[in-house]
């Protein structure tokens, strides 16, 4: 399956906390909770593919983890039926 | 998040993306010195201080902002706020900026205070100022407990919650009712500006953040006093897990304290 | 100027507005009320502002707003006004905010608060305690001075005498010399330019400008605090080298001691006296100096013995130290008592000359 | 020569204004002066005490002095020793120089120790329209029987003296003061202040 | 009052009235340990206290009141109430009151409080009270002025008024706006009672003492905090004749603080 | 009640309840936010009261009141919070109205506040000083006791160690002896009979019994004072008598002092201490005493130069008085800086010894 | 003229502070001020025919100066034609 | 025999609990015991210290030590000195058992001088769900590495410990503490207590 995807992010992984408030906050829901922990300990996000750019987690973080892009042109990228 | 999520592939996100894009918004709240953050996990303060410096530099006004910081969590941010700043102690924070706006009628000058500082060790401080219609514009954080004493019971306190002194949960009876502080602020004949935002949901920040945009542009147009109070999150404080933050709030706290704009002198 | 018949509460304002004193507030309680509607009548007049606060808890807090942006301000009261100021001006000598409070005092036993801080923890302010509205006058100007000086509080220690004394008087702007820039004052112009500014009194820094951090903030305390007792010491002696006995009095009890000791010698009676002109730093040297080898060094205060202490400390048993003042208030609690009397104070003297106990 | 007049009252009878008054104008004539008052915001009945001193010379001495040459006793509330302080009568010396408002001032007064003048300034007062001008009645009165200062000089000295906000009683406090010059019109100079016989005042 | 009544002839009034007749009212308010009024001439203070004492009698609770006195002019009155006092500082009067009323639960505690005493220094007090539905009432002697420093404008008088320190008129550009203490008080969640009356005529006397009494009888029924504001003339703060007194009180503070009752629990 | 492993903090708590506190309240302020958590819990389970105050200021608001009517009430803070409840403690001290005040310090440089009363005017607090948190158990409880005694609030001065440190405890109440009725508790009952009572600090009653009067009230205050003084010092010495060097320490700084003195008397060392328990009164005597011909008295505090006051006081030039302590703090500003180590206290004591000067 | 006369009131002289404040308080006007002094100096009010014991006086009076009667029956008083 | 242990890491780390159930623990088995622990109310990230010290005799030593037998490091952010403090590296002497948490503790440890015991308390944290509960997970390694006390007992201590609104939480400590005591399996008593050959703990 193709899942249209306008934007991503990048995450500064040292920088979370763990909080998990991004997750909900991802109107797509493409964020998941990492199985690792970081330097101090904390799980942090995942992204999946379907990222709109929409900045929802940005906004939402307390730790200034996100970056946010939108892509010039949407893409569509690859996954598994569920 | 459904579980179905995590069996997706993984986009890469350690570095900025190889296709055409733009970044919006920055990765990190303008006018900061630091990246570090001294805030737990799940808290809503650095949301909300986002909300206050993207509207400083929107409105072309940091660069006569002066900031005065009461004294809870957010006094951390004294260090990492590119502003100048006066650190006031508890409760005091609004008298503290009358005195820097009377000096300097051109700064731009807001305090940022807690519950625990504005509505308890402070309320007079507050209301008065408004009342005295001094051109400055608080803005209050209300998590509805004392964030760095670990936890207790502030005049917002909503009934039946569980703080570290009403373990049990406010009871009326005993521990009184909460102030519902903008609805007391937007009373005063003095006040341009009286609203209550949150930041539990990316749509309630957006929210937020244009109720701030507006009070800071009454100083601006030396209307008179005006406030933002911001609903956030304290999941250490609320003893519940970070996550659970926004919803918690949203059923205590929001019910009480209900957002919205309660005066906008024209 | 010309010489005017001024109330001292009207001089002290003159004279604060001759020292550039540009901000003020505060909150009625006899006889500093006095003092708050001078300056409310005369500041907007020279481009100033006087806010009517609140409280005084306010108005100590509006004078640190005032201050931090690098203007002249100054506050004050009485008893419990001062009391409800105590934790802002603690703090205030610690995120070295200079302020100028008016104490205008019901007697002299705030002595203990004024000198040693009623606030919490490590710090002192420089007290300076007119003897009657001439010297005012001239206080109230070096008290602007020595807060910028210093970046400290100054506490100009009158009373109700003071207050409500008027004298023909020509307030002149006292030139004490040049002081450090304030560049520290804040007013949001360096904000966003990465050297934004910060006055605090919990001893942290700007993320860019790191300080010394809490401890080093603390432990520069002491320093601090050393350097001005080493400067700023001020006193006022007479008589006291070929003298017997000294009394030590300060403020409007000192005035009175003065005076008594004059008409004393020149009735040929080898007395001296002592007049602390800084409460703090104590001019503990001049103590210690006029009480070598003298008989009895007497202390004249209106209080239950608060001065004496430091007496004590500055004699350090050189010479027995001997209370002859005491509480004396009138029946407005004003503190001016009937005390406050050339003869009675006279005829303490006399009695310990005589070698007699003394009732207060 | 130093000359220390003292004024006694309650709150309401105007002991400030008129101590001003005195004392401005005596100023006014080049005397040095110092002057002290009692007083709180309110008039609540309470005490209201005055002194002035007078001097043609410097004046070294606290503004608080040990003995009175003169006092205006608008009322006795506070004359004699009470738990409120040990009175004004106290400070006088033997000579010392009394007016007393007879209308409202009640104890007796030792009449061969003191210069008792009696002035019945409320009467006078409430004759000009306004009982409550008794002590500018006195101020005239005093004007008259001691010449410590001319009455026109009371008059500018209370023109100096009254508020910005009540300008509008200096003209009937002027009349009030002639009113107790005139009064007194038979005991011009009964007890000069600036001649030395005076100097028989004493403890 | 006309001219031709001083030529009507005079009724004596030394004594009782040799015909039959009944006395009505007594000519001291009752619990009074003194005639004397140390009061300026036309004080509205007295008048209000009498108010409070007959309905304390009325009530029938005199033998278990506890007065707690602000610091103003009526504190003159802790020592001709025949009533249990504690006399509490400046503005602290609330929370001193509460301290007696848990440790006492059974008495009658009311606090006697000045415009300058509760929504100056005190405002904070007052409110924290309320809203912790204390169960006590708390009397407010509204003049508009700091009576006892000599006519200071407080956080209640109005714009325009003439005070000590705005001679020209309280100007609310620089000196801010008055504070309608009850108005707030009204909105908060513990109270059970608030209403505010005057007395500057007799028929405003008498709506007064109703509400006095409803507000005591909230804590016999101990429904919560109650509050009377009772505005109270000062002549010699207004710097004004004291005939003139009821009328400039109905012209400036009547206007903003109107009378009537702004909260009833049922 | 059996040994039990206790924070300070609720050891405090348990203590004032054997002591028959009923009432408590205050405002959350590291550490003394401990002792509040602990009350709250408490009291109601005892039948009394507890209220999260909104403020300092409310809480000694409240606690007046509560004490007002006979009840055993206190409250408590640390720092900031102390100085704001100033007015009111000065003030109770004048009304005569006892409370137990807890001041969980930050360090040692409250003392000034403690002693000399960071209010106005001329009034007194006892002062109770802990070492640890057994004798804070015992100290609690005489607080208790000596505020009726003397109808006068009383300060135990504690600190973060005494607050944050476990220790297995047994609480049990203590009987001081007999105490004078509270007759003079309010509680409306006395209303309406002629007959009712006042509580007040500005020296006013009930015209049916009128008192001294201002002046009265005022005066009465010297005697008073005085004998609290004559009564109710205490101090701890040990090894004094043939020691060639004192050092003075009180609090938990004198418990590190007595540890340190008491090793290096078992190395040989002539060396011994005073640990005054009340910091006021002040036991001038026993310092005095202690000081007779020693080489020098050391005193070891955790401030700037606080309690060195009323050593010099007391020791009256008979030795050379030598400050061997300084500010020292943690990060966070607790006070529990590195100088609370024994090792660094015994280099300070040998530096002395050796003649050396002491830098802290 | 007769005036109906329902009540009366006495007058504690020495009591009264002269603020006025009663006379324009009494309802049918029958108090004016004295044109002597008490021993405080202040002019006190007098009381004319026609008095309804209504207790007007007695509440706004801050000095407690009045006590009110009410007659059993009501009583004429003359007064001169105005 | 007095045994100071000295816990460091930074604030929501759990060390106040983890101190807290040691010296219940050991209090339990009858040793004489005394707390201390630095911590304000929040858990901003901000410093959090405790140290315990367990003796078979009565403790006459102030609560802050000198000295540290031992150490167990959640976080090295208050390890060596900073501007903040000298640091807790500064009370260990040469032979002092450090037990490590390998999954958040970065500095370099001087292994000659030390003891030290790497445990990836974290990480087993997380394999129980919770990755906040490593210095549980401590609390049991220390037990296994030391025999300062038994496991059973520190788990009794911990449940004293807990206060009344996180009783929930007893069970997953309790499965903390015992993986920990599992994961140091092969390292029992490496670094035992209560032996003499510790007297070697040298400055
Ligand atoms: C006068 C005074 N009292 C108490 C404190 C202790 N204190 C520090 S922060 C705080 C609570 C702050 O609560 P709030 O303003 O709601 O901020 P939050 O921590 O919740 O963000 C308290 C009580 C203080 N610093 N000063
Ligand atoms: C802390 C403090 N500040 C100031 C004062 C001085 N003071 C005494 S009474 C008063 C004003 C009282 O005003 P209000 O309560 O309105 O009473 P009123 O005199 O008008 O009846 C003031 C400011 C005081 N006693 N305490
Ligand atoms: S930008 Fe929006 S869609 Fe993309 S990850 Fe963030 S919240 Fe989800
Ligand atoms: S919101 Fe931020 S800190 Fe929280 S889990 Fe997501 S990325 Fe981490
Ligand atoms: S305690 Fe609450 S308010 Fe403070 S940092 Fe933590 S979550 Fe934020
Ligand atoms: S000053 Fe005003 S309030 Fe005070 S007694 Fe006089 S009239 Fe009444
Ligand atoms: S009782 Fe009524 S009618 Fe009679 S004098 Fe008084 S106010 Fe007038
Ligand atoms: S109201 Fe009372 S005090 Fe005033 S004039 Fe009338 S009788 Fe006299
Ligand atoms: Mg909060
Ligand atoms: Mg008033």
């Amino acid at each position: 399956m193709k899942v249209l995807t306008r934007g991503t992010v990048t995450v500064d992984v040292e920088q979370c906390k763990g909080c998990d408030m991004c997750i909900p906050a991802c109107p797509p829901g493409v964020l998941s909770m990492s199985r690792e922990v970081n330097g101090r300990g904390y799980r942090f996000p995942i992204l999946h593919p379907g990222c709109t750019g929409c900045q929802a987690c940005q906004q939402i973080c307390p730790d200034w983890v996100f970056e946010v892009f939108r892509y010039e042109e949407p893409i569509e990228l690859e996954v598994p039926e569920s | 998040m459904t579980d179905a999520i995590v069996e997706r592939p993984i986009v890469p996100t350690e570095h900025r993306p190889d296709r055409a894009a733009h970044e919006v918004g920055h990765k990190v709240a303008p006018l900061l010195l630091t990246e570090q953050s001294h805030f737990c996990p799940g808290c809503g303060e650095p949301i909300a201080a986002r909300t206050i410096l993207e509207n400083l530099v929107e409105l072309g006004v940091a660069g006569q902002s002066v900031a005065v910081l009461g004294i809870g969590c957010y006094t951390a941010m004294a260090s990492s706020f590119d502003i100048d700043t006066v650190q006031a102690l508890h409760g005091r924070a609004p008298s503290v900026a009358t005195g820097v706006k009377r000096m300097k009628p051109d700064s731009i000058v807001f305090t940022l205070q807690g519950d625990g500082d504005m509505v308890n060790e402070g309320l007079q401080e507050v209301l008065h100022t408004a009342a005295r219609g001094e051109s400055v514009t608080a803005i209050l954080l209300n998590n509805g407990v004392f964030g760095e004493t670990g936890g207790h019971m502030t005049a917002t306190s909503v009934l039946g919650q569980r703080t570290k002194n009403t373990i049990d949960g406010r009871d009326a009876e005993y521990h009184g009712y909460p102030i519902r502080i903008a609805d007391l602020i937007a009373q005063l004949d003095g006040v341009a500006y009286v609203a209550r935002g949150s930041v539990h949901s990316p749509g309630a920040i957006a929210k937020t953040k244009k109720m701030v945009h507006k009070a800071l542009q009454m100083q601006v147009e030396r209307k008179g006093f005006s406030f933002v109070e911001i609903l956030t999150m304290c999941p250490t404080g609320w003893f519940i897990p970070t996550i659970e933050g926004p919803q918690y709030m949203d059923d205590t706290l929001g019910q009480v304290h209900t957002m919205g704009e309660l005066e906008v002198r024209g | 100027m010309t010489r005017r018949l001024m109330e001292g509460s009207e001089a002290i304002v003159e004279a604060a507005i001759a020292a550039g004193c540009r901000f003020f507030t505060g909150y009625p309680m006899t006889p500093f009320t006095e003092v708050l509607e001078h300056f409310s009548k005369r500041l907007p007049e020279v481009g100033g502002v006087c806010i009517n606060a609140e409280s005084e808890l306010e108005a100590i807090g509006m004078t640190w707003g005032a201050a931090a942006t690098g203007a002249r301000a100054a506050t004050g009261s009485v008893g419990q006004g001062l009391s409800l100021m105590q934790e802002s001006i603690a703090e205030m000598a610690l995120a070295r905010v200079p302020i100028v409070v008016f104490n205008m005092s019901r007697g002299q036993s705030d002595y203990f608060q004024a000198t040693r801080g009623g606030g919490h923890g490590d710090y002192r302010t420089i007290v300076l305690a007119p003897m009657d509205v001439s010297e005012a006058v001239e206080l109230t100007q070096l008290a602007f001075h020595l807060a910028d000086r210093w970046r400290n509080p100054v506490l100009v220690y009158g009373d109700f005498l003071i207050a409500h004394t008027s004298e023909a008087i020509d307030v002149q702007p006292i030139d004490f010399g040049p002081l450090p820039d304030k560049d520290w004052g804040i007013d949001g112009s360096t904000s966003g330019t990465g050297r934004s500014r910060m006055i605090t009194s919990i001893g942290i820094g700007k993320a860019h400008s790191p300080t010394s951090g809490i401890i080093g903030h603390f432990e520069g305390i002491a320093p601090h605090l050393a350097a001005m007792q080493a400067a700023e010491a001020r006193v006022e002696t007479g008589f006291v080298d070929d003298a017997d006995h000294i009394v030590v009095a300060f403020g409007t009890a000192g005035k009175f001691v003065r005076y008594v000791v004059g008409k004393m010698r020149a009735d040929g009676v080898r007395v001296g006296y002592v007049r602390p002109i800084t409460l703090w730093p104590f001019p503990e040297d001049a103590v210690a100096r006029a009480s070598e080898g003298k008989r009895a060094v007497m202390v004249f205060e209106n209080s239950a013995g608060q001065l004496i202490d430091d007496v004590k400390i500055s004699v350090l048993g050189r010479a027995p130290v001997i209370p002859i003042g005491g509480i004396s208030t009138d029946a407005s609690g004003f503190g001016v008592g009937d005390m406050y009397d050339a003869e009675v104070i006279r005829g303490r003297i006399e009695a310990v000359l005589a070698g007699q106990e003394v009732t207060s | 020569m130093e000359r220390e007049i003292g004024l006694t009252g309650i709150g309401g009878q105007g002991i400030q204004l008129a101590a001003q008054s005195l004392a401005r104008g005596a100023a006014h004539e080049g005397r040095n002066v110092s002057l002290f008052g009692v007083y709180s915001g309110s008039m609540r009945g309470g005490r209201t005490d005055s002194s002035v001193v007078v001097a043609d010379g410097p004046i070294d001495a606290p503004p608080l002095v040990s003995h009175l040459w003169s006092v205006i006793a608008m009322h006795d509330a506070f004359w004699l020793p009470t738990v409120e302080g040990r009175g004004v009568q106290a400070k006088l010396r033997t000579g010392s120089v009394v007016l007393r408002n007879s209308s409202t001032f009640d104890t007796d007064l030792d009449r061969d120790r003191f210069r008792v003048f009696d002035v019945a300034a409320t009467e006078i007062a409430l004759g000009l329209g306004n009982e409550m001008m008794g002590s500018m009645v006195m101020v005239g009165a005093f004007a008259g029987i001691t010449g410590l200062l001319e009455v026109d000089s009371a008059i500018e000295g209370m023109r100096q003296s009254v508020p910005s906000h009540r300008k509008q009683h200096i003209e009937r406090n002027e009349a009030a003061i002639r009113a107790g010059f005139d009064a007194v019109a038979d005991r011009v100079l009964a007890a000069p202040a600036w001649s030395d016989d005076n100097e028989e005042v004493r403890a």
